[in-house]
């Protein structure tokens, strides 16, 4: 085991994937000196070349399309677009293209890209480069979605992403760059897509969560102890397709579902999982998710925006109760 | 009509036989579509024939083709199969997608076209990702995109010319200039002197040529396209021609100007390349006997279409992805 | 009251907002000539002459940013973007411009600009023209969504979304352009934003919908009733703000639930209805979407994918058995 | 230095009070950012100060000007009060934004000044909105909107130029042209002869100046708006500069080539002007004195803001939409 962040891991996970695989490469903006906005392709370019770590103009529409046309002739590339707000201008080519192209075309295409796209808050970048957007590509036909929560996630679902022959959204958190975790790296498996991983065991209430939300997920649960109340906790990892079995078996044996997100509540992918355990099972359900706001800029007000321990502990005390 | 040494009349015949089936392939269309038999829309390539042939008869089957809304003339004259295409029209079994497409979804991939598309200018950006595709693999292919005078005017197009001359991709940009897009004449809405003196912007070599002429437009390709393949860069041409008829078939285009279509057929390409053919030993006789061949095989695949079993709705399910696949009937929970 | 079709009625509302106010104008591309793909500008270039019936460059990304300049500048336009699949060409000018550009600047800025962009199945315009992306502007923090479904609503709903100086979404439905309602001329008082109609009403069951699933949902509720069974039948209208009082009080008295839209039934509109209402009333929910596939081209095939009335007579009896 | 008949002393130092005031906002925030006081980014301005103030001067209060994610300096030389973007820098009541925005977002609608934009080239279309907006209420503002080198290869941003000159549109587009964008060298990844030679293709009349030179900048500027503003069209000016500080305040920008670095410092516009004014009769100490005022000035700002309130939580809430507006402290069912 060794100790990493969650931008190594995915480092790792890459360097491992194009040393494998001579048809992997990655183009974005700022990734050979650079190596990223937190180093994840750090070295990279000095090891395989500009030609498979491609500094690219300013031109997202492009990056995007051109990893479309790039994985349609034989290729498979990881489209970095730095930040999810920025994937905004390239969602034609996203979705119009790469989520339908084997559709369309009857099967004869396949579109083995990685759209790289990070989420969620990281302090102070406001609303324009702090979204999270999950939501709508879950909701798109043709695309897998992935949000690793952990460095040894963000290295194995990287991994499974690459190989993927399906176009993959993968939402690395922004606020995670920097947190360390163990990284068995002799083993070189990939994390498979769709499981999810089950973050701690309880009888009373299955918390469903993803991304930078599980930490905080996870301290609630601590807190719940003290209340007598036992939590489990359940990490998703893929949201497309999501491990609706995990969450079904859990939440049947708990008896009461909470899922939280980051993402803004109303309209968010919580909805899709609380109604269909709703549907499903018919127990209580409860969703906490960002207000309907755009991400603000200083601390109280961003803070006013996140879901704390507090809000989760005193939401499942309702629900409990 | 300009000639050339090169033109080997066996080749030109071969060529105009492409276009003529192009035009019986339209025509059949439009009408299948006034009956009622093709639904959605069908974006017509009548009087632009001589350009996609053109193109393609300077191509390998590996090299590949993008294309836009308006694109059965350039899956033709790339190699894809007629009759699978008519059955995609009339959205049945056999169809190139199966009869998920459509008309704006052709696509076939086993000769290097990658696809028409509902979306102007996105086959552009994935254009330039093919050709890197193309470098990343160390083949000698090419990517030939074609975009409309409209179509010009949107960022995707105009950031994939800058990128293409970037990397020095091999990438032929053919924009077909009809002058209209849609219901509205692209002069009035394209700044500048258009679109080779924006590729030159870029440091991209752009030539001008009347695209209804089938040698010019062959030999600037043959030209440009030895230029790319070994290792030139990207070019564009520019193709000058006129849309015959309406945007789709179930536009009239009472917009144009009727001396306008009148003078726009004089140029029209099929005429032009039958003339040549004429004087250059070709029998009248045998053109008729070429263009009614041309018919009775489109006919045929419109019998046929007609015919042909629907898909089952099982179909609509499957090639949607491979990891979280959708199952049929699918639950409703 | 005089007949006209959904297509008539939009252009009767535009025409009337022009009229009352020099401020509002559209641009688009072929709304002059074409006047529009349905003829719901038809005539008005003539009228209001061409700096106020835009015939645009296609340049989607500029048609939405200009429009969000517009407003910023003190004007209100309508943004003509022809399909809400073309509209994803525009996504970061309208949900990281006009969508936030009011919060992030503290409130200095109104943005009152109407992104219409059609939605659904027309038939047989396959995956890149049908497509029913509300919910991701739902999501969306800033924005209004509109989805009217009858004649007299999209004139009403037009003229109500071009006054509000929020940047409103408005998504008028294909499939309905020349379906024929009765609309009060002389009326021309708006139809207010945010409030649900009831189509028909009945005691067993509350079927939420809009757009064209509107007609599939009311049909539905006519062949239950030789069921025995009395199906309620909202049309939203507005999906944000959706008339949660409408929909809870009825669902409180029916004391069963199923939302039915057209758009992919997986992170659709409806996981927000279903599990509020399950959050807040513990009743029954049940959803209907279409599958998670791009839409198909050919009948059997399209047919698959649409919400027919037997499915929602179905899943009815389902619940209420 | 370029001189210029017109140079008044008393309005060139005027100017490069406010060239100063830009350097000493810049480097406060800096150092706030590097003491943890500034959350975020913060893209300092240092170098770039003869543009911005060269442009506004030449502007009315009520002309229109859209940024970048660069946008201090155009917002102090467009009228913004500095004061109320330290708060905001600092997140703190009395911001421009009330602290809902940052240094990305700074606004200041009573001057025109239309908003800092983090998306690159988003500016670029909005502005060619404002423009059609002026245009519909009869007015002769225009709009000035800046983008940088590298914000150039965005496909809006072309748009928007095409845009622009088929309705003739009074824009005036200038580029910052620093060479580099963030860590990447800008002519690498530009093809062609650079922006100029574009907008030429679009019609556009393009100046490229040496945008560090206050005079020139002033000069043209001049001469520019005037034509747009009376109905001569949208034109492009590329201001030569060069970017004396890292990307952002955490970038120490490594990859830079020092002597570059050290020579650019050679060209800054602030020495530059201060030394046309010491021969034009302004003395060392009356510029040493300016130039401590407008530290201090800055610096009492940042005092301020170091103490000034911290919004409430509330007011995330507000400003949202009034239709569908959030309500506080949200309901969470
Ligand atoms: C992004 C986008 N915008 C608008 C349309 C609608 N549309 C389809 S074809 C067309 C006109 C295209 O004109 P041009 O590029 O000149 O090609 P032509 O039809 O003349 O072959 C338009 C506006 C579209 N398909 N995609
Ligand atoms: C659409 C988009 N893509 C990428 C970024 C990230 N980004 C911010 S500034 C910048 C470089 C901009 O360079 P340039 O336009 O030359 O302006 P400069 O920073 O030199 O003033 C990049 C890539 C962004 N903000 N928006
Ligand atoms: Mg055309
Ligand atoms: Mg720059």
């Amino acid at each position: 085991m060794t100790a990493m962040t969650y931008a190594e891991a995915a480092r790792l996970a890459l360097q491992e994937e194009m040393a494998r695989d001579p048809k992997v490469w990655a183009l974005g903006e700022d990734l050979g000196y650079e190596g990223g906005m937190a180093g994840q392709y750090d070295g990279l370019q000095a090891e395989f070349g500009s030609d498979r770590i491609v500094d690219t103009p300013i031109s997202e529409s492009t990056i995007m399309g051109a990893a479309v046309g790039a994985a349609l002739a034989g290729t498979r590339p990881v489209a970095e677009m730095r930040f999810s707000d920025f994937a905004m201008c390239a969602v034609s080519e996203l979705v119009n293209q790469a989520a339908k192209a084997r559709y369309m075309f009857g099967g004869q295409a396949r579109v083995p890209l990685v759209a790289r796209m990070p989420i969620g808050i990281r302090g102070g970048i406001a609303a324009q480069h702090s979204q999270s957007p999950e939501a709508w590509y879950v909701h798109t036909p043709g695309l897998v979605v992935v949000t690793p929560s952990t460095a040894a996630d963000n290295r194995g679902l990287l991994k499974s992403a690459i190989r993927c022959d399906d176009p993959v959204v993968y939402m690395e958190h922004k606020g995670l760059w920097g947190v360390v975790g163990e990284v068995d790296e002799d083993d070189e498996e990939p994390v498979p897509l769709g499981v999810a991983a089950k973050v701690c065991s309880g009888d009373d209430i299955t918390i469903v969560s993803w991304a930078a939300q599980i930490g905080v997920a996870a301290l609630a649960a601590d807190a719940l102890v003290e209340d007598g109340i036992s939590a489990e906790v359940i990490d998703l990892r893929t949201l497309y397709p999501w491990d609706r079995d995990a969450v079904m078996n859990s939440a049947a044996r708990t008896g009461r579902l909470l899922v939280v997100h980051e993402a803004v509540r109303i309209g968010g992918f919580g909805g899709e999982i609380a109604s269909d355990v709703a549907e499903t099972l018919g127990i209580p359900v409860a969703r906490l998710g960002g207000e309907r706001i755009p991400i603000p800029f200083s601390v109280p007000l961003e803070d006013a925006y996140k879901i704390k321990v507090d809000r989760i502990v005193a939401r499942v005390r309702e629900l409990v109760a | 009509m300009s000639s050339n040494l090169a033109n080997e009349p066996a080749r030109v015949a071969e060529m105009f036989r492409k276009m003529v089936l192009i035009r019986s392939f339209e025509e059949a269309a439009g009408e299948a579509f006034h009956a009622g038999h093709v639904r959605g829309s069908v974006h017509q390539y009548i009087g632009q024939e001589s350009i996609a042939v053109g193109v393609c008869a300077n191509l390998r089957e590996d090299d590949y083709l993008t294309s836009n809304h308006r694109g059965h003339g350039h899956s033709i004259a790339k190699g894809a199969d007629p009759r699978a295409m008519m059955l995609e029209l009339f959205g049945r079994v056999g169809g190139t997608s199966d009869g998920k497409g459509g008309s704006m979804h052709i696509a076939d991939f086993s000769v290097g076209m990658l696809g028409a598309n509902g979306v102007i200018a996105d086959g552009c950006t994935m254009s330039v990702g093919a050709a890197q595709a193309i470098r990343l693999l160390g083949d000698d292919k090419i990517v030939v995109n074609f975009i409309g005078d409209g179509g010009i005017n949107r960022g995707p197009f105009m950031e994939a010319l800058n990128w293409a001359k970037v990397y020095e991709l091999p990438v032929l940009f053919i924009c077909e200039n009809n002058q209209i897009a849609a219901t509205t004449t692209t002069h009035l809405v394209t700044a500048g002197e258009g679109i080779a003196a924006r590729a030159e912007s870029f440091g991209m070599p752009a030539t001008t040529i009347d695209g209804n002429d089938l040698f010019e437009v062959d030999r600037t390709v043959a030209r440009v396209v030895a230029e790319i393949r070994t290792g030139g860069g990207p070019q564009l041409i520019q193709a000058m021609t006129y849309r015959l008829r309406g945007h789709f078939a179930h536009d009239e285009a009472g917009y144009r100007d009727l001396a306008e279509v009148e003078a726009a057929l004089g140029r029209e390409p099929i005429a032009r390349t039958e003339a040549w053919l004429l004087e250059n030993g070709m029998t009248a006789d045998e053109i008729t006997t070429l263009k009614a061949e041309a018919d009775s095989e489109i006919i045929g695949y419109v019998e046929e279409a007609m015919n042909a079993p629907w898909p089952d709705g099982k179909l609509a399910f499957s090639d949607v992805q491979d990891v979280g696949a959708p199952s049929y009937p699918g639950a409703d929970q």
